[in-house]
């Protein structure tokens, strides 16, 4: 006898959702037989507002673009503007930027740790790693004055020089979060139920993993190598020295480990940068940005987020005002058709926790 | 310089000699653009995934050049080997004209394409999938065409608090300043 | 039965002052702002000391917070999830974009004001407002709670057809249940 | 009548007294868990706080009869069955109205409330609830076996049904129950975080998941009944627990001191445990749970 099957809703409003939006569910017993995911709840219109303001009106909205690490956006843009433009960029912007992309990293995962763990049920874990996330947040507001919206990365460089004794600051934050993750390590990896919660659930299929557009922790947690910050190097990633890894497995706990391996490689390139940072000037200054034109032409940069590659499609008419600026973000195949796939056949327990894994975050898919 | 573009140039000779090209350009390393006629984008496509072994669909984008009254389509391949992001660009009119379908070469142009059909009105032949993707309930022209003015729309529908029109004034004056500086804030706010 | 003023005015206060020290805050982040809410509740800030805590769903909630610009097809979903909450309810609304638009100021798909649409008890500003700035946020709506003067509920009662028309205007496919109570 | 009078009287002091202690740990865990997590957290009186508040709302909810009544039944379960164990061993008030066949009613009785509950959510029409039910439902044939097991052990150890025969038992022989019959209190141990429904076991109303299951649909009084009802049941399971298990209490504060180290157990445990699947909790509660159980009664028989 076949079970009757029910429509459930996860979101808007659900308190395992990851941001804004729904995911539509054919449940039969405590499985999923199909899954839709339905977006726009924080659509913006972000592209069309970009055609209307001009090229540094542009950039202040960009950030906004994806709200837990905002500065990969703001970087990709800058790229795409110098890359059209032919600015150079001082080498020391350069460093400052691949800093604050990574500090933007270490932040975004803290962030994960308590998602995927506060999805899982474990309440103690969010509380500890968001509450430490601020101290990554201190920094950022000492060097750019705001906790989320940075809006720092600009073309021609950076906006401002790093503060007094932001060095020092930043190493001891650096001490301290490695302290801390090792006992997120005690509380969370260690804990054999949620290895068993981890283990085996939403595998993605290695040899399908590329074609179906699979990016960042969750490609290498499938075993494949594969990093903007070696594939296509930008900044000053080809000077620095970091491992990227790669694990067999393709579940969520292989993804978990890889952000585990990576936070601890994101808080090494921070020390690194800090260490090599070159003097001199920090950026390339732009005319009247009322006056600022950009000769026509286009240009396709990504980076590497901490959710996966991040890239930009941007198009000069020639005018002070950007043609096109196409965004697209991880989640924009991690969070439709990738999770409509993952979620078939899992129990609605894991819904969430897949999500959070995958780390879909609803205003890249929308913009 | 041109030891180092080598794949790249290689990549296009054997695109040029398969394919007859509008036109097609090294842009940098690890970039290389090739526009195309839109007949001919399913058998590019193909050989790029098959033969090239391009099999990663990075990107789908499309740009309104409303002076000519074409869409610019954008298909963004990337070869893990190669580490070669391959752009294909095909035009296609605004009226009257589609494009062929490809999510059944890789499952996620499929919400690429809805998107493109949703906010450019640009139909795709033999696209299934929910005709809203992120709008809901729009009846105006698909937002993301220039001739869509944006604030006309929000100046109908929404309300504006009493004070918003400022902003506009500080705009001109921005702009009425000849030949003067921008003010030098990465320095002023500095703190030391 | 001595209904007088006195007396009524003690259950008040003691109503005022339970429903001022324990705000069940819904858990629906509506935009960007809900990327403070994590900080707000957690280690550093602990809005729990103030009694605000999460709710699941919109039958146990008080607050409804809206974390920022409101898509229109978001505007439907919080329309009925406020409807569907129980009175006493509040609303705090969070960032700029709430009051004016703030950076979306002209975009086709978000709301400029709030308060056309729903009753508004707080405005927090602010791109983004700081936790501390959302725990202000949370005092002033207890003080006006204390002080008896949070009454948007009954303001969408008393105006419910103006409210409506401005909903209508941007919903064009108005498919919900009317709101009883 | 003197008599009828003081058992009346002790009725209502118990349930006041289950109340407020009931409400009290409730809020110490509150406390407690805030400072594993680095926060101050909210006051121990919180709680009450947010029972007055619930009730003060106004509630515009009707889903049905039922809907309506599954607090109230929950509720009423909560205090029959506290009318049932004797609070403390020997005091005036507080014995209430056990009989000689008092376990196996109070087995019946505290599965009872669940049902209401379970009949109430499942009217709500709300998916979540009803997939809240379910695994509340499985979730209890989980570790009703294991605790059911302990229990009956012990009867048939000591040859007696009653509460009061146990603890008369314990109190005669010196020794708790816990070390004469160390298997049993071993299996009701490992099965008790199951009755708390906190985490690991907190998947009848997981939030990340099921929104709050089966109580998704209750705003308002309701809500506020069941969270009365909540902590007066949790009171209820720990004075038992210690009767049972720990040889009883002669005074409040021996009761306080000794459900409130028993209470931290569950709460402890779920402040750093994320939570079971339905079907891990269940594999759970059938490993050693049951297999300390099994022992208990082999040892209680032979």
């Amino acid at each position: 006898m076949r079970e009757k099957s029910t429509t459930l809703y996860i979101g808007p409003q659900h308190p395992g959702i990851t941001g804004n939006m729904m995911v539509k569910l054919q449940v039969e017993g405590d499985t999923v037989v199909k899954a839709e995911t339905h977006v726009g709840y924080l659509h913006r219109g972000f592209e069309k507002l970009m055609e209307r303001r001009n090229w540094l009106q542009s950039f202040t909205i960009v950030c906004r673009i994806c709200v837990p690490e905002p500065d990969p956006n703001e970087e990709n843009y800058a790229r795409a503007v110098e890359e059209i433009e032919g600015r150079e960029v001082p080498e020391r912007a350069k460093y400052i930027r691949v800093m604050t992309l990574e500090l933007a990293r270490i932040a975004s995962y803290l962030l994960w740790y308590g998602g995927q763990a506060g999805s899982a049920g474990l309440y103690t874990m969010p509380q500890w790693s968001v509450g430490d996330r601020n101290y990554i947040l201190d920094l950022f507001e000492d060097l750019t004055g705001g906790r989320i919206y940075h809006m720092y990365i600009w073309p021609g460089g950076v906006r401002r020089d790093l503060p007094k004794g932001f060095k020092d600051k930043a190493l001891k934050t650096m001490d301290y979060l490695e302290k801390r993750i090792d006992e997120y390590d005690k509380l969370l990896f260690e804990n054999s139920i949620f290895q068993k919660r981890a283990k085996g659930v939403g595998i993605i299929d290695k040899n399908k993993a590329i074609e179906w557009g699979v990016v960042g922790a969750p490609l290498r947690g499938c075993g494949i190598k594969s990093d903007v910050r070696i594939d296509d190097p930008y900044e000053v990633y080809d000077k620095l020295d970091f491992e990227v890894p790669a694990m067999e497995g393709g579940d969520v706990w292989t993804r978990a480990l890889i952000r585990r391996f990576e936070i601890r490689q994101s808080i090494n390139i921070v020390r690194q940068t800090l260490e090599k940072m070159p003097g001199g000037e920090f950026y390339n200054k732009i005319p009247n940005p009322m006056k600022w034109k950009i000769p026509a032409g286009d240009a396709y940069v990504k980076t590497e987020s901490a959710r996966g590659e991040f890239a930009y499609y941007v198009v000069s008419d020639g005018t002070n005002k950007p043609r096109r600026v196409h965004v697209k973000g991880p989640a924009y195949v991690h969070g439709v058709t990738l999770l409509e796939n993952l979620l078939v056949g899992e129990n609605i327990s894991d819904v969430s926790f897949i999500m959070n894994s995958l780390g879909t975050c609803p205003p890249e898919i929308e913009r | 310089m041109t030891d180092t573009l080598n794949k790249e140039n290689k990549l296009l000779e054997v695109l040029k000699e398969e394919f007859k090209l509008l036109s097609g350009k090294v842009k940098r390393s690890r970039r290389v653009e090739v526009v195309i006629e839109n007949e001919q984008i399913i058998p590019i496509l193909l050989f790029a995934k098959e033969r090239l072994n391009y099999i990663h669909f990075s990107h789908m984008s499309c740009v309104d050049w409303i002076e000519e009254g074409k869409f610019e389509v954008i298909y963004i391949l990337w070869s893990p080997e190669e580490k070669i992001n391959l752009l294909i660009k095909t035009k296609v009119a605004r009226e009257g004209e589609d494009l062929p379908n490809i999510d059944f070469i890789w499952r996620q142009a499929n919400t690429y394409e809805r998107e493109i059909r949703e906010m450019y009105g640009l139909p795709f032949d033999g696209l299934v999938g929910r005709e809203e993707f992120i709008l809901e309930d729009w009846d105006e022209i698909p937002p993301m065409r220039r001739d869509f003015i944006t604030n006309e729309y929000v100046s109908e529908t929404y309300f504006e608090r009493e004070g918003r029109e400022d902003a506009k004034d500080v705009r001109e004056q921005i702009l009425g300043r000849t030949d003067e500086k921008l003010p030098d804030f990465a320095k002023k706010y500095s703190r030391d | 039965m001595a209904y007088d003023n006195n007396s009524q005015k003690i259950v008040d206060y003691i109503q005022n002052f339970a429903r001022k020290h324990s705000l069940f805050v819904l858990a629906y982040g509506t935009g960007c702002g809900a990327i403070e809410i994590p900080p707000t509740m957690t280690s550093r800030y602990d809005a729990e000391r103030f009694g605000i805590r999460g709710a699941a769903t919109p039958r146990q909630a008080d607050v409804l917070l809206i974390t920022g610009y409101l898509a229109t097809k978001t505007l439907k979903r919080v329309i009925r999830t406020y409807e569907q909450m129980q009175d006493p309810k509040y609303v705090i609304a969070f960032g700029s974009c709430t009051i004016n638009g703030g950076m979306y100021w002209d975009s086709y798909n978000t709301i400029n004001m709030l308060d056309k649409y729903i009753p508004v008890d707080v405005y927090i500003n602010g791109c983004m407002p700081r936790p501390e700035a959302v725990i202000s946020g949370f005092v002033k709506l207890q003080d006006e709670i204390q002080a008896g003067r949070a009454d948007g509920w009954k303001k969408y009662q008393d105006n419910l057809e103006e409210y409506r028309a401005n909903q209508k205007k941007i919903i064009k496919n108005w498919t919900m249940p009317d709101f009883n109570w | 009548m003197e008599d009828i009078g003081y058992k009346i009287f002790g009725a209502f002091l118990t349930t006041v007294l289950a109340f407020v202690v009931g409400m009290f740990y409730g809020g110490f865990r509150r406390k407690i868990i805030a400072r594993i997590q680095n926060r101050v957290g909210p006051p121990v009186y919180q709680n009450f706080l947010d029972v007055m508040k619930l009730l003060s709302k106004k509630t515009a909810v009707h889903h049905g009869i039922m809907q309506q009544l599954a607090p109230l039944w929950l509720i009423t379960m909560s205090i029959v069955t506290l009318m049932f164990i004797p609070v403390l061993k020997d005091g005036l008030f507080f014995t209430n109205l056990n009989f000689s066949g008092d376990i196996i009613f109070l087995l019946y009785m505290m599965v009872f409330g669940s049902l209401g509950m379970a009949l109430g959510a499942g009217q709500t029409g709300n998916p979540n609830s009803a997939i809240g039910v379910t695994r509340g439902l499985i979730q209890m044939v989980g570790f009703e076996i294991p605790w059911i097991m302990a229990l009956v052990a012990l009867m048939v150890q000591y040859k007696t049904t009653s509460v009061t025969g146990l603890l008369d038992i314990q109190s005669q022989s010196g020794t708790w129950m816990m070390f004469s019959s160390p298997f049993a209190f071993i299996a009701a141990l490992l099965a008790m975080p199951g009755m708390f429904r906190y985490s690991p076991f907190d998947i009848v109303g997981a939030p990340a998941e099921l929104a709050s299951g089966p109580v998704s649909e209750f705003g308002g009084k309701y809500l506020s009944l069941m969270m009365t009802s909540g902590s007066i049941f949790a009171f209820v399971k720990l004075t038992l627990i210690v009767d049972l298990f720990l040889g009883g209490a002669s005074n409040l504060i021996e009761l306080v001191i000794k459900t409130f180290i028993l209470y931290m157990y569950p709460v402890l445990w779920g402040a750093i445990s994320p939570r079971f699947r339905t079907e891990q909790a269940v594999k759970y509660f059938w490993g050693w749970p049951l297999f300390f159980g099994v022992i208990a009664l082999a040892f209680a028989t032979f």
